[in-house]
């Protein structure tokens, strides 16, 4: 095609040919923490090559290029400049990690380099003044906490609630944010994730007489907290973060044990993986079928379609001149339907993700929706239900421009 | 008063599946010397291989075997196709080579497995029982204290009551001596690498299902518990190790629970300067060596 | 001179002297890579002879014996033990053939008590008893040891230690001794005692001895024939009393 | 006085070894080196040139640690917490007093300090016991660090302010030069240190601690100090580090950044220089060539796995292959393997 | 002579040590005049080495009193080469890393500071002091110029080494590793390296071991000439008994004899515990 070199954008933006768009992420496929997340990338990138298949973007096909940073700064650091300033991506998509992440904000602003859906709840991802090529895409952990506070206040009044939460802001905005609705919680634990024994945290809130037990956890200690609960007669009502609430892993994880999720409550943002009546679900698993090897469907496949599915939008909305201008004034611009039961919150002001989520509670293994979304901001802004009608796929599964 | 016991007994729980791994290093190191870094993912990889036949055959005791056995075997290919070709003139080869082990067993047990996580069975219910609504052992826990037990008396017996002891010890610390004294030492290196994969898989067995769930690196974090326990025992020592691995499990339950879990490294670190600062060969070390 | 009692190491009741040689080396050629250190050695040993190997230091009597029992490859040359080709050994099974090996240096295992360092050199034994009973022998032999039974080796001291060395080659009840200095470090009366010793189990077991020895006058007393290095070549081989009564090679080679 | 070599012309006659040649003065090195970094940042793309700072920053850390565990003997595995400490205090510093140099010194004070601390508790021990002791060193910075998260930031970290390149340089050719620039300082600096008395008796303590302490050597003091220099080097390592992600977290220091320091000193060639030297130029390149060659050839999925079997595989033949590590490897042992 | 050398330049008294159950020095006092070869003999175990461990301060004794020029001391191993005590171990103990010019060269620290202190008799007497060095290549005075005083010191040391070690005939090994050096070379390269410390008192753990009739005849001759004060534990009788002042006997860690050689070879409890009939 010999047209690698000249394109209708100029030739100047990196990443970009007439044919191609080269984009960028880092995530641990290695090391102790690929464990909860090696499968989000191959399923971004298999939607990605589902697009292409279907011709891709204006004629350009995207090519996605996963980085290994076994979750640790330091090598975040250094690949995200390989694919900067080496492999030239035009942006970085989906990074994922808050402390790998948040390393390479100032690296990425000053290459000036796009860096979109950065997959973490951190409230870092919104400062559009500070980084304004930096956008979010989970809730933060503050709106969660709020709306499992809601959630606990309207259904668990007068129960003693309580607190465990891993020792870094995941738990800290997440009890922020539950502590505004609830007020203090009777007793609050923290973890480290060096140190799988959560037997001391449990057995303190056990002897607090916890009632309820609010779980700021990744998912291995999801299991563990409720797996030790168990083993010492402690049976609370829990109510756990998105971030380790997926009953399939966790019910992995507990193994026999898997009956004590029953009940668990928790909350998405993002189409559950065991909702076949969803025609997401039913799209992606079509994409995880011939994409992506027919890999387990999880929560981690749908949050990394889902993702692709947003970025392949706003590729859209940023027309046949692809510039990096260009998509994050498309981001900005917002309007994206997709996906999600809730709005994307993205604005001039605004550069989080998804504004609420809507509580889930698991029944027979599997998560169901029910109640309704809600909305809500990460200071004092009310939690609010959200009314709005989800949408369907478009017929091909591609979304237009 | 409750919540002490409570503690006390998480802590010993938690401190005897530290010890299994202890022991294991223990073994390895007076056989031939050497901390084996690879102990931790090893021990995975015979981890993974219950996990399979277990899936298979639906037989927890099946994989424990098979578990048992693919150490064994492991631990002989480990010394047989790598060790044995290191230069020991310098300790630290060894180490090097057994971290590059590392990577290589995890490397694959990715590839073969995928990096999730794994749900690992439990032979006995991990409920404990209740005395006086505090929750004390429960019947896992009396397995894993017994399985560490035999262990430890197994060990024992074999260096000190046996000729095989006699000659691995002699092996380990006198290579060329031992040879003209008819010691087949090549054979009591891989014995040794045997039986102290053998005894890291069993602690694999035991720790995993206490674990976040079976994944590559499941290890990687014990093993730095377990190193800990065993030097403040004293590496020479099966007791030691024993004892230092319910040292350092308590440790870690007192003061996750008093202080707080993220102060829980801290004190390890001290508990470590202190009782190598008064015995600089971990509490059980033997007599120290005259200098001239 | 007083003879140890060692009546109850004596198994042979035949003299075995002058008989086939036990052990014959030929063109031996060895060292530690590059360069050989031993050049073209030739040396026999009958049972029941104790021969001395003199030199200089550097000479090369060290590796000699080192080549002799497989801790150093032999590069070429012959080393026949009882008809056996030794090259063809391997160093853990020459005390089953009946070689027994001290080290220069003491070879104690430090880390090991004396009694386990004792039992350590029978271990390999299948006649368990006599295993047993040569061990307590050894403590008669060396009552210093049996006073430290249970003491780590690295807290004897240097001539305990090299008692502990030799009582252990004893507990094997070899056919043929390699003794590297067997005096080092020794009290006059403990070198004398066991020279006798050594005497006295040639003498009635038919224990062949290859015997490297600074103390030039005393193993040329106890020696039937010695042979002389000098920068890794035998360059005299002869009987002992001639050697002790040649006052050129004296002069030149051993120097008294 | 009796002499005795006279009476002994065989002996005399062994050839005498010939005296190693000398070595040119360390300075030299020093210089060459700057020059031809310097020159490598004019043809070498951005990204080439961070990678080369990279290596600089790990030389300055490797050639601190290979001082304290080749040339004394003492196995550390604490060395990346030390890093951390550096790479904190120069955090701190700067976003302070927004002053490189002074952020410099202060990052070299505190992990001086450090080292005194840990350095005086290691001399008393030995082998896998100073091991086990480093090692509970290294894992304790996240510990550390949510301890004081007001200060330290937790597992966030902190972000660093720094002040722009001078004039018109590209960010990544500051940075080769600021890295370099420290560690040829470092080594230089270490290479004058351990040519004379002081690095024999580093060496000599290493090999026999009785004989070198009835020869004059003060061990305890010896191995305090070659804790603390190397622990000054790691200091500056991970001030450069900072400086080079303009972050400090305690994910950037875990213990496989321990681990891998020993790795790469003993892979390179422990006890020398240029081992370290070699140790960190594979610290960076080993893991790219790995992961590069795991995506040619894997799947998406196997493609970290892969590269991590590479890397171990790597790193056991090298080992199996050149027990002296790469900088033992000379010209004159390969050409007389052909022979 | 700049001072009056007191009469004991080091005394013992009372000495016990004990480890465990055993008694490895049992009230051992022992006066060393300056000048004087003292020997030091008795059976395998009897405690000599352990006697010397006590002077050096690798053993602190369990009762009893050390002394250095009549002032109550503790030995500490690392000070002995400051104040002019040299020892070589039983064994070999040598730093297999080193060259070993390098290996004398870390005996020979105290050599700058007594290089100006002429008045050092004992090196003197042996021929071996700055005198002597500088009198062979005269560069001991001025400094060389080109790399500043420590490259300076760097090579006085090197050169004093190297003339130690030509004084024990090793020096054709300067450049050699240890390591694979016939063991008599090594206890020569063992005894060069305490002597380049140029000591006043001088220790000497079995320094025949290994050695031939020849190279103890040459050793016996350097005790002599040396001048220093000599302790030296030995069990070549010879040697001793040619060399010696005094002689003091050890068995099971008790005293047994002390006095002249001649004294010690007619004693009939010295010949029973430790010379044997034979002697
Ligand atoms: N491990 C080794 N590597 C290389 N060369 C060695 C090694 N051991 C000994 N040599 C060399 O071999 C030669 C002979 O040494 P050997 O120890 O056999 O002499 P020896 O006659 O026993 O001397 P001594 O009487 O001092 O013990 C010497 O030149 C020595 O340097
Ligand atoms: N650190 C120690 N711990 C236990 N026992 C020791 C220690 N040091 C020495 N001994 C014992 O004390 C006794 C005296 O030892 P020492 O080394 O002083 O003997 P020696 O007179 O030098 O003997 P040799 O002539 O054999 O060298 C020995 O029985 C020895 O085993
Ligand atoms: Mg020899
Ligand atoms: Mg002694």
């Amino acid at each position: 095609d010999g047209s690698s070199t000249s394109s209708s954008s100029g030739g100047t933006t990196p990443g970009v040919t007439d044919t191609e768009i080269v984009l960028g992420t880092h995530m641990p496929l290695t090391g102790p923490a690929a464990a909860g997340y090696s499968k989000i990338a191959p399923a971004t990138k298999a939607y990605f090559d589902f697009v292409n298949a279907g011709g891709g973007i204006n004629g350009r096909k995207i090519t996605y290029k996963v980085k290994d940073d076994a979750y640790n700064p330091a090598t975040t650091q250094q690949v995200v400049r390989e694919l900067v300033l080496q492999d030239k991506v035009f942006a970085i998509m989906g990074g994922l990690g808050t402390p790998t992440h948040s390393g390479v904000l100032d690296f990425l602003k000053t290459n000036k380099v796009p860096d979109l859906f950065v997959a973490s709840g951190s409230r870092s991802w919104n400062q559009p003044d500070k980084y304004p090529g930096t956008f979010g895409f989970n809730p933060d952990y503050t709106v969660e906490g709020k709306i499992l506070g809601t959630y606990v206040k309207e259904n668990l009044a007068g129960k003693k609630a309580c607190f465990l939460g891993q020792d870094d802001d995941f738990g800290q905005d997440s009890l922020a944010g539950i502590e505004k609705i609830l007020g203090a919680v009777v007793a609050k634990q923290t973890y480290v994730t060096s140190n799988p024994n959560v037997g001391p945290q449990m057995g303190a809130l056990k002897s607090a007489g916890c009632e309820v037990v609010l779980l700021a956890t990744i998912p291995g200690f999801t299991a563990l907290s409720i797996g030790t609960a168990a083993k010492i007669g402690f049976k609370p009502q829990f109510v756990v973060s998105n971030v380790g609430s997926d009953p399939a892993t966790v019910g992995k994880a507990l193994g026999a044990a898997a009956p004590l999720l029953e009940g668990v409550v928790s909350a998405n943002y993002l189409p559950l993986n065991t909702d076949d009546t969803s025609p997401w679900i039913q799209l992606f698993k079509k994409v995880n079928d011939q994409y992506n090897a027919g890999a387990e469907f999880d929560n981690n496949v749908v949050y990394g379609m889902s993702a692709a599915y947003l970025l392949v939008q706003s590729l859209q909305a940023a027309g046949k001149d692809l510039t990096r201008d260009g998509i994050t004034a498309a981001v900005k611009k917002n309007g994206f339907q997709g996906p999600g039961l809730v709005p994307l919150r993205f604005s001039d002001k605004d550069h989080s993700g998804y504004g609420g989520e809507q509580l889930t509670k698991v029944q027979g293994g599997k998560a169901v929706f029910f109640g309704q979304a809600y909305t809500t901001d990460d200071g004092d802004g009310a939690v609010q239900p959200f009314t709005g009608q989800p949408v369907t796929p478009p017929q091909n599964g591609i979304p237009a421009a | 008063m409750d919540r002490f016991i409570y503690l006390t007994f998480d802590g010993l729980s938690r401190g005897a599946v530290y010890a299994a791994f202890a022991l294991a290093l223990v073994l390895i190191w007076r056989a031939a010397r050497i901390v084996n870094f690879a102990q931790g993912a090893m021990a995975v990889a015979a981890v993974y291989v219950a996990y399979s036949v277990t899936e298979k055959t639906g037989s927890y005791w099946l994989g424990f075997a098979a578990a048992l056995v693919f150490g064994l075997l492991l631990g002989i290919a480990v010394e047989k196709a790598v060790m044995r070709f290191v230069d020991h003139s310098s300790p630290l080869n060894g180490v090097v080579v057994a971290l590059g082990l590392v990577l290589v067993v995890q490397g694959v047990l990715g590839i073969v497995y995928g990096n999730e996580f794994r749900p690992v069975e439990t032979p006995f219910a991990r409920d404990a029982f209740q005395i006086g609504g505090i929750a004390v052992l429960s019947r896992y826990d009396v397995f894993v204290f017994a399985a560490v037990g035999a262990v430890v008396v197994a060990l024992t017996v074999l260096f000190t009551r046996t000729s095989v002891g006699l000659r691995m010890r002699a092996a380990a610390f006198a290579p060329d001596v031992s040879r003209l004294l008819g010691v087949p030492v090549g054979g009591m290196l891989t014995l040794g690498w045997a039986l102290a994969a053998a005894v890291g898989s069993l602690a694999g067995m035991l720790v995993v299902p206490t674990e976040l769930g079976l994944n590559p690196n499941a290890m990687d974090v014990l093993f730095v518990s377990a190193f800990t326990a065993a030097v403040v025992g004293g590496l020479d020592s099966p007791i030691g190790a024993v004892t230092g691995g319910l040292v350092v499990g308590l440790l870690l339950s007192y003061v996750s629970g008093y202080l707080g879990a993220t102060v829980a490294p801290m004190a390890v670190l001290a508990l470590l300067v202190v009782v190598l600062l008064g015995r600089p060969g971990g509490l059980f070390s033997s007599s120290k060596a005259r200098l001239a | 001179m007083s003879a140890p009692e060692t009546g109850r190491l004596d198994r042979l009741d035949e003299p075995y002297r002058k008989k086939k040689p036990l052990l014959e080396v030929e063109g031996l050629t060895a060292g530690y890579g590059a360069a050989p250190v031993l050049h073209d050695v030739c040396l026999t040993v009958r049972p029941g002879e104790i021969v001395a190997v003199l030199g200089a230091n550097g000479a090369g009597k060290t590796t000699l014996l080192r080549t002799l029992s497989g801790l150093v490859r032999a590069d070429g040359g012959r080393i026949a033990f009882d008809g056996e080709d030794l090259r063809k050994v391997r160093v853990e099974q020459m005390v089953r053939l009946g070689i027994a090996h001290v080290p220069e240096g003491r070879g104690v295992v430090t880390e090991l008590t004396v009694d386990e360092n004792l039992r350590l050199g029978g271990l390999w034994r299948r006649d368990r008893a006599d295993a047993t009973r040569a061990l307590s022998e050894v403590y008669d032999l060396f009552p210093a040891l049996a006073q430290r039974r249970a003491s780590a080796g690295h807290q004897l001291s240097g001539g305990e230690r090299q008692m502990l060395a030799l009582g252990r080659a004893l507990i094997g009840r070899p056919r043929l001794l390699l003794l590297d200095e067997p005096s080092l470090g020794l009290a006059p009366r403990i070198t004398a005692q066991i020279l006798a010793l050594l005497r006295d189990l040639r003498e009635r077991t038919g224990l062949a001895v290859l015997l490297v020895e600074q103390n030039v006058r005393s193993a040329l007393a106890i020696a039937d024939e010695g042979i002389v290095l000098s920068l890794g070549r035998v360059v005299t081989r002869n009987s002992a009393a001639d050697l002790r009564d040649d006052a050129d090679l004296r002069h030149a080679y051993l120097g008294f | 006085m009796t002499d005795i070599k006279e009476k002994r012309p065989v002996t005399t006659t062994r050839p005498t070894t010939r005296k190693p040649r000398r070595h040119p003065h360390p300075i030299w090195y020093a210089v060459a080196g700057a020059v031809l970094v310097v020159a490598l940042t004019y043809v070498l793309p951005p990204f080439r040139n961070y990678q080369l700072a990279t290596v600089g920053a790990y030389f300055t850390v490797t050639a601190g640690l290979t001082v304290l565990t080749g040339l004394n003997g003492q196995l550390s595995l604490g060395h990346g917490a030390l890093m951390a400490t550096g790479a904190y205090s120069f955090a701190l510093a700067q976003n302070k007093w927004l002053n490189m140099p002074l952020s410099i010194v202060a990052a070299l004070i505190t992990t001086t300090l450090a080292g005194v601390v840990i350095g005086l508790a290691a001399a008393r021990l030995r082998g896998p016991y100073l091991a086990g002791l480093t090692l509970a060193v290294a894992v304790v910075v996240p510990s550390v660090t949510s301890t004081f998260d007001e200060t330290l930031g937790s597992d966030m970290g902190l972000s660093i302010a720094l002040d722009p390149p001078p004039g018109v340089l590209p960010m990544e050719q500051w940075q080769a030069w600021l890295c370099w620039g420290g560690a040829l300082v470092t080594t230089f600096l270490l290479a004058m240190l351990v040519r004379g008395r002081f690095g024999r008796d580093l060496r000599a303590v290493r090999d026999d601690e009785t004989a070198a302490r009835l020869a004059g050597v003060n061990v305890a003091r010896t191995q305090v100090l070659a804790f603390v220099v190397s622990a000054a080097c790691a200091g500056l390592a991970g001030a450069l580090f900072a400086f080079l992600a303009q972050s400090v977290s305690p994910g950037a220091f875990p213990l496989t950044l321990s681990l891998f320091l020993v790795m790469a000193i003993v892979i390179g060639g422990l006890g020398r220089l240029a081992g370290a030297l070699c140790g960190a130029l594979l610290l960076v390149l080993l893991p790219a060539l790995a992961q590069t060659a795991g995506e040619r050839s894997g799947s998406q999925h196997l493609e970290g796995n892969l590269a991590l079997v590479i890397f171990g595989l790597v790193l056991v033949v090298v080992m199996l292959a050149a027990p002296g590590g790469l900088a033992s490897i000379r010209f004159s042992t390969i050409s007389r393997r052909k022979r | 002579m700049p001072t009056e050398t007191p009469a004991h330049e080091l005394s013992l008294d009372h000495i016990t040590v004990r480890f465990g159950g055993l008694t490895a020095l049992d009230d051992v006092s022992l006066r060393v005049p300056a000048g004087h070869i003292v020997g030091v003999i008795g059976p395998n175990g009897a405690g000599k080495t352990t006697l010397f461990n006590v002077i050096c301060g690798f053993v602190t004794p369990t009762s009893g009193e050390i002394s250095l020029d009549g002032k109550p001391w503790r030995p500490r191993p690392h000070h002995l080469n400051r104040l002019g005590i040299a020892r070589t171990l039983q064994g070999v103990g040598q730093f297999s890393g080193l060259t070993v010019l390098e290996n004398v060269q870390v005996g020979a620290r105290g050599h700058h500071r007594r290089g100006q202190d002429a008045g050092h008799d004992a090196g003197k007497a042996a021929g071996h002091d700055g005198g002597k060095a500088s009198g062979q290549d005269g560069r001991e005075t001025d400094r060389p110029a080109g790399r500043g005083w420590r490259a300076g010191r760097e090579r006085l040391s090197q050169q004093d080494a190297l003339a130690t070690l030509e004084r024990c005939g090793v020096a054709e090994y300067a450049h050699q590793h240890p390591g694979a050096l016939p063991y008599a070379i090594r206890k020569r390269i063992e005894l060069a390296r305490a002597l380049a410390a140029r000591p006043r008192i001088l220790m000497l753990d079995e320094p025949a071991g290994g050695l031939d009739a020849d190279e103890i005849h040459w050793l016996a001759g350097l005790i002599r000439e040396i001048g220093t004060t000599v302790l030296l534990v030995e069990h070549h009788m010879d040697l001793v008994m040619s060399v010696c002042d005094q002689i003091l006997v050890l068995d099971f860690g008790k005293p047994i004899a002390l006095g002249s050689p001649a004294e010690i070879s007619t004693n009939d409890k010295v010949t029973e515990a430790y010379l044997g009939a034979a002697a």
